[in-house]
């Protein structure tokens, strides 16, 4: 029930905002931030509540739906779902507050599609029933397009179509793998779309899910869904658009939990309910065995070369998300514990970075009105304390030991590297290329002689630091202590490794 | 007579029928083919119930007696039309009535 | 005890540093913070002092579970032998002393508590680095260094130059990491571990022996090259070591502490503590690495005219000595060298660095330097693009013995030591070890491959001698060259000259008091430096070679008896060896050459550099140009690397959005005649050649729909008639 | 199966003669009501539609035990009939409340207005209910010669006519074949009642008195007539033009009454007509009908993508969507039947809700075009909201009841494993979001031409609302899923 709670509050917090009078502002804020806060203590609570030794989801709330098709309201948490429901709480009041002033038009109507669509990231990271699941996963589309698309910068219309365009395109195929997955879990009177249910019985010897052809396909179909979402190559392209036209506020959501909602749908779905499919495409028997390690690494070479070549300050992040998402990619197709909690760790740590980074580039942005990287210079000394949490962004993100970035890709790419040698040899490319961009920028922005433009430019003001600095602790205390997050999800991850890691030795 | 004959007789009249509706250049023309088209089916209903269906059965001829009174009351719905369109466009070639399109 | 002191020396540096941090965010002054990061430096020097009677005698790590994932967990923890507490001296001592000349050198600068911040950070890491009993945690350490080293070589980062530098320092010096990285997935993969030590279970070292067959040999040499590519890049081993000249463009005592003393060193540090895991064929690789950087990096040095780059590169050279000594086998005297020369260039560094604050003092150092124009225009020589700074060019030096006579006489004491001149100077001995275990490992298998190595270190050792002469008489003797800065100079106040004072204290052997280590009262190798090297010869010498470093690295009674004989034999050997003889006496006369030689060049005036550089140009621009190692990097790496990410962006704009382009192109030229308009406003790119294909198809669609009720009409005979005859056929 | 003879039956023909009754009472009052622009004859009607809805709940409890035939077997009421009697009612009941409030209407005819909109309503239920094919033929002309005129209602205006005249031809003609079809198949067999049929098909069929080509030509000619009802490809072409020429209640009601009429004479014939193997044997009805759904939605999406006017657009998505309700009806399964009721249910709402949009905003702006949208969200924020939930419903995006609709029928046609329909349909949907939101882009993304925002009356809203929340909760609220269970043919 607790659970449900936090689902909803923020949708009751919509209805509220909604019927508060457009001209209140201040008020309106304000109960966004109380909406969005609510989540926040549920899920740090649950994340401290939550029994780390058990398998199984809890606080589990069972209740039928649409009885007709057996399609329930499930909603539970286990490690991994708690933990990125933590990150989209604590997400949540930080885009509030980032959102506080540089919001100038229909600031009500914002605010709203915001407290919608974190409803529909918490529903969906706490979904048990594939239909919720994809009602859930759909319920973000609406507010992220009208977000992007009203709120964004020059080329909104464009990139907010493209998103929408391209996650529908993905969501169909989903669909359509879904509804095969409902129609073949049993005779007309016994079919289910409850996820633990479906991952049982693709797991038991003779079921008609069990069969190899049929996980292929479903898993294809899901997995396009889910790919278009990570996003990784070739269904990438929507993500450097819509980052660059986004509103900064949007720009952390999207990185920090949209991105990590198609990983989570490949680990939820795809690894945890076809083990066959998924050990098709991982098994590295031969092309296809070795397709998805493929992908990632595709991922990580391509993004951060991408990303080294932009001067867009904006686009330079977006394209190092994909190219960090490679990693947990890589992490997950080397499907052992090692690799794939790795690639868990990856993705909340990912979404706190990225968070940060965006969050830093809007401060920027909100100061010199552009992104043009080449335009700044040797700010380091008129915005010390800036430069200062943008080091530590940038150290965390290119992966230095110590902050938490490092530690999701090491456990990615060792547990990767028992699997895939040359590929993973080649993805540490990767690092090297991730370093390069970011301290290039680094002095291009900060360092060198000061740009004259900037003489009088003010130095972050303590809003902003107050949207960084949790952000901020929490890539250090992670970097330093990640079992905090790791053993919420070990347990689980062993399980899930277990179901489709039978296919070989466990490294 | 067999039925044959009439089938093959209510043929051509639907096909004319149909040609007249493709071809005429005259909303009238096309009301008359129409009309054919009509008839042939009421010459085929009236066929089937003479050779088909059991002599008290006369469903046929019912149905063929239906069909005229409907065509009927669709010619005059037609002509009425037709006259709307004439007041409108000053002319009844149905080709030059195409200001709806796309 | 252990823990608790090691964790007082870990924590009192990082506490140091997280208070500065918080005052920075609160952007808070604070009284004297140089004062609490020194504090803190010279508690855990004292702790480290106290740790050193605490060598268990067969140490076992301590460690605390770090991360456990379902099968693995990987550890945390320190493991204490008498390497770790000589590291940890040097380290703690170093530090603090280059704490307080920082108090008088940084004196004035607008950054002056950020300095100390993030010496202190760099202390915690390097500690970190120095106890850890595995992998991950080195490789923690390691890279924390690194981003300190950035932080600091990049302090001032209003100079292009020295953005540049700390960039280029922090990028080398991962490729090389990656490397390491690279290895230890190896590392892991086999072994399901990265501790080293057998703690609850057992460690690499212990599983290493596991192993046996060429198979297995071949991928242990190969995991060990790449853990010493982490070393190449931070020790600045040829080909990685080119940032570590540029990195001069950091503070002088950044320079003395990080890149001459300790993090330099820590690659040297890092391929002795794997010496286990080492095979015959990975330990000639690094062998040869040293030597070559040895002689690559002494002859550049000669041509140099930058005081703080003379000594860049000197540090280069040394360090590859002691990859050669590790390469060789005698390691014992790589470590050694590593803590004499930590001192001797400690010494060296801020020695140059008081030369240089005194000329500073007429040149307002602190205000030119970070000017908010990084250029420095002073009409003054320019070395080959990158300039040198007037108050570090030993061109303008000249005749300072009577101006600061301290400094004079504590880096006479230095270049002496690293020049190898006999007998009272720490480095003869421990140059003189490592020439000896060259040629005593090339005596043994008279190896060719070890011939020439002895061969070249002897040259390097005698270049040596030469350059730093060389600095010597271009500073201190002769006449000034130029008279305003030397009227100007003035010998340093007490902060910057008692840590010369102490070094040059420490680079006396006699009075050393490392030499009264257990280990060290004796030279060291004596009941060691053999036992590798009859492993060496041994077909496997893998259990062979963990057998010793446990003999070594545990000081214990029970090693110590089997090391005592083992001793005993390696005397018996040794005696007759006539290695270390014929060794030391060479070492000797090249070093006396190399000084005379200097003597002659720059003293005497006997032969003028000018004529002989003419004479041998060739030679001599490659020695200027540094073997065009920047060059190449610049030319081909970089520009490979921009080039293919340019591609890589244009591939994105083009390609990936034009896989349906060409197609969509294609088709919409077929349609063209048909579609009316496009709607350019909503979507381009991929979707956009789809919007375009649909669209062209939706205009067609609309073309049918004619408005000709005939048409209409016509469609549906047709169809009729289509369905019909499809399902005839069908 | 027990048929009532006429004069029982009149009984259960209550809700029918109630409508022609009506019908009747609107011209007299029409006739005696002096001031023209009054309103009360849309008023009596809309009394008669509810007195009929209720004489329609009345008989549906008198057919709790089985299904009754009246007229001795003309036509049958059984739950399939009065779930569509109560869907015309509704759809007819809005159309008279947009007239109410269309301003493009001419005053001086309401009462026969009115009355034909009755008629048309009337024409419907027997379509809905006849299992005779002279009672489907006499059905179809009332519906189509009554469509004719309201189509035409606009006398002034040139686009009016036109529609009514291609309207009618294109009825005629295709009438004209369907009673061609209708004939052949009376020959077969010698009846006219549908149940009759379908026993004495096979029969024939493997006596070989018929050969498959002879059943093959009357179906697709009696589809033709049928195709033309619920303006499917080859037989949509038709929709566009009358679409955007009749005034826009007519268009609304065309576009969901019609069809849905139209859809109930086609599962009627089919499901009670064609189920037997035998004559599945014969053509591949199936795959035949596949095809045509398939095509339909394509070529509905695609000519819409280019359209500016969103009449026309609306028009074209609702041959589209005709295309995805055939798709429930392809393999003649229960599943897909309750799929195609529960899905009309949501299109009702859904596109009248859209229609009803383009009203207001062509009396506001005087115009259809997509221009006339543009910064709505600021002129007329709740109108804005309300059209963007009803096009992404349309689009089948939860958590609206379109996504819930489309998910019904999907499940349908993958349940047999037609994997290439469902996903051809899924396609057209993403197209399909291309062009919706176009006009979501205009009202949202675009600042409006002139900035004074459209005041609109409260009774307007409240309309609007009765649109909106069926379209919102009809998915996610549990109440509809299990109505289709009961109904059966």
């Amino acid at each position: 029930m607790l659970l449900s709670l936090m689902i909803f509050v923020p949708l009751l917090g919509m209805v509220v905002v909604l019927l508060l009078p457009r001209e209140s502002e201040e008020l309106i804020k304000r109960v966004t931030l109380l909406f969005t806060f609510i989540p926040l203590i549920l899920a740090v609570y649950l994340f401290i509540a939550y029994d780390r030794s058990s398998i199984s989801s809890q606080y589990m709330v069972n209740i039928s739906w649409i009885e007709k098709f057996n399609i329930n309201y499930h909603v539970g948490i286990d490690g991994l779902s708690v933990t990125l429901i933590l990150l989209t709480a604590l997400l949540g009041p930080i885009c509030v507050i980032a959102s506080w002033r540089n919001i100038e038009k229909g600031i009500k109507a914002y605010m709203a599609l915001f407290l919608m669509l974190e409803t529909g990231m918490l529903g969906f990271f706490a979904a048990l029933d594939l239909f919720l699941f994809y009602v859930f996963f759909e319920l973000t589309l609406l507010p992220m397009y009208f977000l992007i698309g009203v709120w964004g910068g020059p080329r909104r219309e464009y990139a907010a179509i493209k998103f929408f365009l391209y996650t529908l395109f993905g969501s169909v195929l989903m669909l359509v793998a879904m509804i095969a997955v409902y129609l073949t879990s049993g005779d007309p009177g016994s079919r289910t779309f409850d996820i633990p249910t479906l991952i049982t019985l693709a797991s038991t010897e003779g079921h008609a899910l069990n069969d190899l052809n049929f996980q292929i396909w479903v898993f294809l179909g899901f997995f396009i869904g889910f790919a278009v979402k990570v996003p990784i190559f070739p269904f990438h392209t929507w993500l450097p658009d819509a980052h660059v036209e986004a509103p900064t506020a949007i720009s952390v959501i999207l990185a920090g939990v949209l991105l990590k909602m198609g990983t989570y749908g490949l680990v939820r779905i795809n690894m945890a309910m076809f083990p066959l499919g998924l050990d098709r495409f991982t098994n590295g028997s031969d092309f296809w065995g070795y397709s998805l390690a493929l992908l990632g690494f595709i991922n990580i070479v391509y993004g951060s070369f991408c990303a080294l070549a932009q001067t867009d300050f904006k686009k330079l992040v977006a394209y190092s998300s994909i190219g960090h998402m490679g990693f947990v990619i890589l992490g997950l197709a080397a499907r052992n514990d090692t690799g794939v909690s790795g690639a868990i760790l990856q993705m909340f740590n990912h979404g706190v970075i990225s968070a940060m980074l965006f969050l830093l580039v809007g401060v920027l942005y909100d100061r010199a009105h552009h992104r043009e990287i080449n335009g700044f210079g040797g700010l380091g000394n008129k915005m010390p304390i800036y430069t200062g949490i943008t080091t530590l962004a940038f150290m965390a993100s290119l992966g230095l030991p110590g902050l938490s970035g490092f530690v999701g890709e090491a456990l990615a790419l060792l547990g990767a590297y028992a699997k895939y040698k040359t590929l993973t040899i080649l993805s540490t490319i990767g690092i090297v290329i991730g370093a390069a961009y970011f301290l290039w920028t680094l002095q291009r922005v900060f360092l060198g002689a000061l740009n004259p433009d900037y003489e009088d430019i003010p130095e972050i003001n303590g809003r902003e630091i107050l949207t960084l600095v949790p952000l901020g602790i929490l890539t250090i205390v992670l970097g330093v202590f990640p079992h905090i997050v790791i053993d919420m999800f070990s347990v689980s991850v062993t399980e899930l490794t277990k179901v489709m890691g039978t296919f070989e030795a466990n490294l | 007579m067999t039925l044959q004959h009439y089938l093959v007789i209510s043929a051509i009249l639907f096909s004319l029928g149909i040609f007249a509706v493709l071809t005429r250049r005259n909303a009238i023309s096309i009301l008359m083919g129409i009309e054919l088209i009509l008839n042939s089916c009421n010459l085929n209903f009236v066929a089937f119930s003479r050779f088909v269906t059991p002599p008290e059965n006369i469903d046929g001829q019912i149905i063929a007696i239906f069909g005229i009174v409907l065509a009927a009351a669709e010619a005059a719905v037609f002509l009425a039309i037709i006259l709307a369109i004439y007041r409108e466009f000053g002319s009844i070639r149905p080709d030059e009535v195409d200001t709806l399109k796309g | 005890m252990v823990v608790l002191l090691i964790s007082i020396i870990l924590l009192a540096p990082l506490t140091a540093f997280a208070i500065h941090a918080l005052l920075g965010l609160a952007k808070q002054g604070f009284p004297r913070q140089d004062i609490l990061s020194t504090f803190a430096m010279l508690v855990a020097f004292i702790c480290s002092i106290l740790l050193f009677w605490q060598i268990a005698p067969d140490p076992k790590p301590h460690t605390i579970d770090w991360i456990s994932l379902g099968s693995i967990t990987f550890s945390m923890g320190f493991y204490l032998d008498s390497v770790t507490v000589i590291m940890l001296i040097v380290v703690t001592l170093v530090s603090s002393l280059v704490h307080i000349f920082s108090i008088g050198y940084m004196h004035g600068d607008p950054r002056y508590p950020r300095f100390f911040a993030f010496l202190s950070l760099f202390s915690f890491s390097m500690l970190f680095l120095v106890v850890s009993d595995n992998l991950l945690g080195i490789y923690i350490g390691w890279e924390l260094v690194g981003l300190c080293s950035y932080l600091l070589i990049g302090f001032w980062f209003e100079k292009d130059s020295a953005a540049d530098a700390c960039k280029k320092a922090f990028l080398t010096t991962r490729v090389g990491d990656v490397g390491m990285f690279v290895g230890m997935m190896m590392l892991f993969t086999r072994f399901k571990t990265l501790s080293l030590y057998d703690g609850a279970d057992a460690g690499i070292f212990t599983l290493v022996e596991g192993l046996s067959g060429t198979g297995d040999m071949i991928w242990l040499s190969i995991a060990g090259v790449l853990i010493f590519c982490g070393a190449v890049g931070k020790s600045a081993q040829v080909p990685l070591h080119t940032w570590l000249p540029d990195a001069m463009e950091g503070p002088t005592p950044v320079s003395a502490l990080i890149h001459a003393a300790t993090m330099v060193a820590a690659g040297v540090y890092l391929t002795a503590r794997m010496f286990p895991i080492l095979t015959t064929s990975s330990s000639l690789v690094i062998a040869y690495v040293g030597g070559i950087t040895a002689i690559v990096a002494a002859t550049i040095a000669i041509v140099r005219f930058d005081i703080k780059r003379v000594l860049a590169y000197s540090t280069v050279s040394q360090l590859g000595f002691m990859m050669l000594a590790i390469g060789v086998g005698s390691y014992v005297a790589g470590l050694f060298h590593l803590t004499t020369h930590a001192f001797f260039k400690a010494l060296l560094f801020l020695g140059s660095g008081s030369v240089i604050h005194a000329f500073h003092a007429m040149h307002s150092h602190h205000d030119e330097e970070h000017s908010d124009d990084g250029e420095h225009d002073h009409g003054l020589i320019h070395e080959h693009g990158s300039e040198i700074p007037p108050d570090q060019d030993m061109r303008n030096m000249g005749g300072l013995r009577r101006k600061m006579p301290l400094t004079f006489i504590t880096m006479l004491i230095a270049t002496l030591s690293i020049s190898g001149v006999p007998f009272i100077f720490s480095g003869f001995w421990s140059k003189d070890k490592i020439l000896g275990g060259v040629l005593e490992r090339a005596m043994e298998w008279n190896s060719i491959h070890h011939y020439i190595l002895f061969v070249v270190a002897l040259i390097a050792a005698g270049i040596t001698a030469f350059y730093m002469f060389r600095l010597i008489f271009m500073t201190f003797f002769g006449v000034p060259q130029n008279q305003e800065m030397h009227e100007m100079a003035h010998e340093s106040p007490w902060v910057m000259t008692v840590p010369l004072l102490v070094l040059a204290f420490l680079s006396i052997p006699v009075v050393n008091p490392l030499w009264f280590n257990k280990d060290y009262v004796k030279p060291p190798e004596q009941h060691h430096i053999h036992a590798p090297e009859h492993a060496q010869v041994l077909p496997d010498s893998k259990t062979r070679n963990s057998d010793f470093s446990f003999a070594f690295l545990g000081v214990s009674d029970a090693h110590a008896a089997e090391g005592e004989e083992d001793g005993h034999a390696a005397d018996a050997h040794h005696a007759h060896s006539p290695a270390h003889s014929i060794a030391m006496i060479l070492s000797i006369i090249v070093a006396g050459v190399g000084i005379l030689l200097s003597w002659l060049f720059y003293h005497k005036r006997r032969f003028s550099a000018e004529a002989v550089s003419t004479a041998f140009r060739p030679v001599y621009n490659l020695f200027w140009n540094k073997y065009y190692f920047d060059e190449f990097y610049d030319g081909v790496l970089v520009a490979l690397t921009v080039w293919k990410s340019r591609l890589f962006a244009q591939f994105d704009g083009s390609i990936v959005d034009g896989i349906v382009n060409g197609v969509g192109t294609v088709t919409r030229d077929v349609f063209a005649a048909f579609t009316g308009f496009f709607d350019n406003s909503v979507v381009d790119g991929l979707v956009n050649r789809i919007a375009e294909i649909t669209w062209a198809a939706g205009g067609r669609i609309r073309r049918l729909q004619t408005g000709a009720i005939q048409t209409y009409l016509f469609v549906v005979v047709g169809g009729i008639v289509l369905i019909i005859l499809i399902f005839r056929v069908l | 199966m027990d048929y009532k003879n006429n004069i029982e039956s009149i009984l259960y023909f209550t809700p029918e003669i109630l409508l022609i009754v009506f019908a009747a009472a609107v011209i007299i009052l029409d006739l005696f009501v002096k001031n023209r622009g009054s309103q009360k004859v849309a008023y009596l009607s809309l009394i008669g539609l509810g007195f009929t809805l209720v004489a329609i709940l009345i008989t549906n409890s008198t057919i709790a035990d089985g299904p009754l035939s009246l007229f001795w077997g003309m036509i049958r009421l059984d739950k399939f009939a009065v779930f569509f009697k109560v869907l015309l009612v509704l759809a007819t009941a809005a159309t008279i409340l947009f007239s109410l409030r269309s301003e493009e209407l001419d005053e001086r005819l309401k009462g026969e207005y009115h009355a034909l909109l009755l008629a048309v309503t009337l024409g419907m239920f027997l379509m809905a209910s006849s299992t005779n094919l002279l009672m489907i033929f006499i059905s179809l002309e009332t519906v189509s010669l009554t469509s004719y005129i309201l189509a035409g209602f606009l006398t002034h205006s040139p686009r009016s006519s036109e529609a009514a005249f291609k309207y009618i031809t294109y009825g005629a003609v295709a009438s004209g074949t369907m009673l061609f079809g209708l004939s052949l198949l009376f020959g077969m067999t010698g009846t006219g009642d549908l149940a009759e049929i379908s026993q004495r098909l096979p029969e024939v069929l493997a006596a070989g008195d018929v050969t498959g080509l002879g059943l093959l030509i009357s179906i697709t000619f009696i589809l033709a007539g049928i195709g033309y009802k619920i303006a499917s490809v080859p037989f949509h072409m038709w929709s566009p033009d009358v679409y955007e020429g009749a005034p826009i209640p007519i268009t609304a009601f065309l576009s969901v009454a019609s069809k849905a009429a139209g859809f109930a004479l086609f599962l009627r014939f089919f499901y009670s007509g064609f189920q037997d193997e035998g004559i599945l044997q014969t053509v591949d009805w199936g795959f035949l009908l596949a095809v045509v759904s398939a095509l339909t939605m394509t070529i509905g999406n695609l000519a819409a993508l280019p359209q500016q006017n969103v009449k026309r657009l609306l028009a074209y998505s609702s041959i589209s969507h005709g295309g995805y309700l055939l798709m429930g009806g392809v393999l003649l399964t229960p599943e897909g039947l309750g799929a195609i009721l529960f899905y009309l249910v949501v299109y009702l709402f859904m596109n009248l809700g859209a229609f009803y949009v383009v009203v207001l905003i062509a009396n506001e702006s005087g115009s259809e075009m997509i221009e006339s949208y543009r910064g709505l969200s600021s002129r007329a924020p709740l109108v804005a909201v309300a059209m963007f939930i009803f096009l992404f419903s349309l689009t089948g995006i939860p958590p609206f009841a379109g996504f819930f609709g489309k998910w019904l029928l999907f499940t349908a046609v993958i349940s047999k494993g037609l994997y290439w329909l469902a996903f051809i349909g899924l396609l057209n949907s993403v197209v399909s979001l291309y062009y919706y939101a176009r006009i979501i882009k205009a009202m949202y993304f675009e600042s409006p031409d002139e900035d004074e925002s459209f005041s609109f009356s409260n009774s307007t809203f409240a309309l609007l609302s009765v649109f909106v929340i069926p379209t919102i909760f009809i998915g996610i609220l549990n109440i509809l899923y299990n109505f289709s269970d009961k109904i059966t043919l």
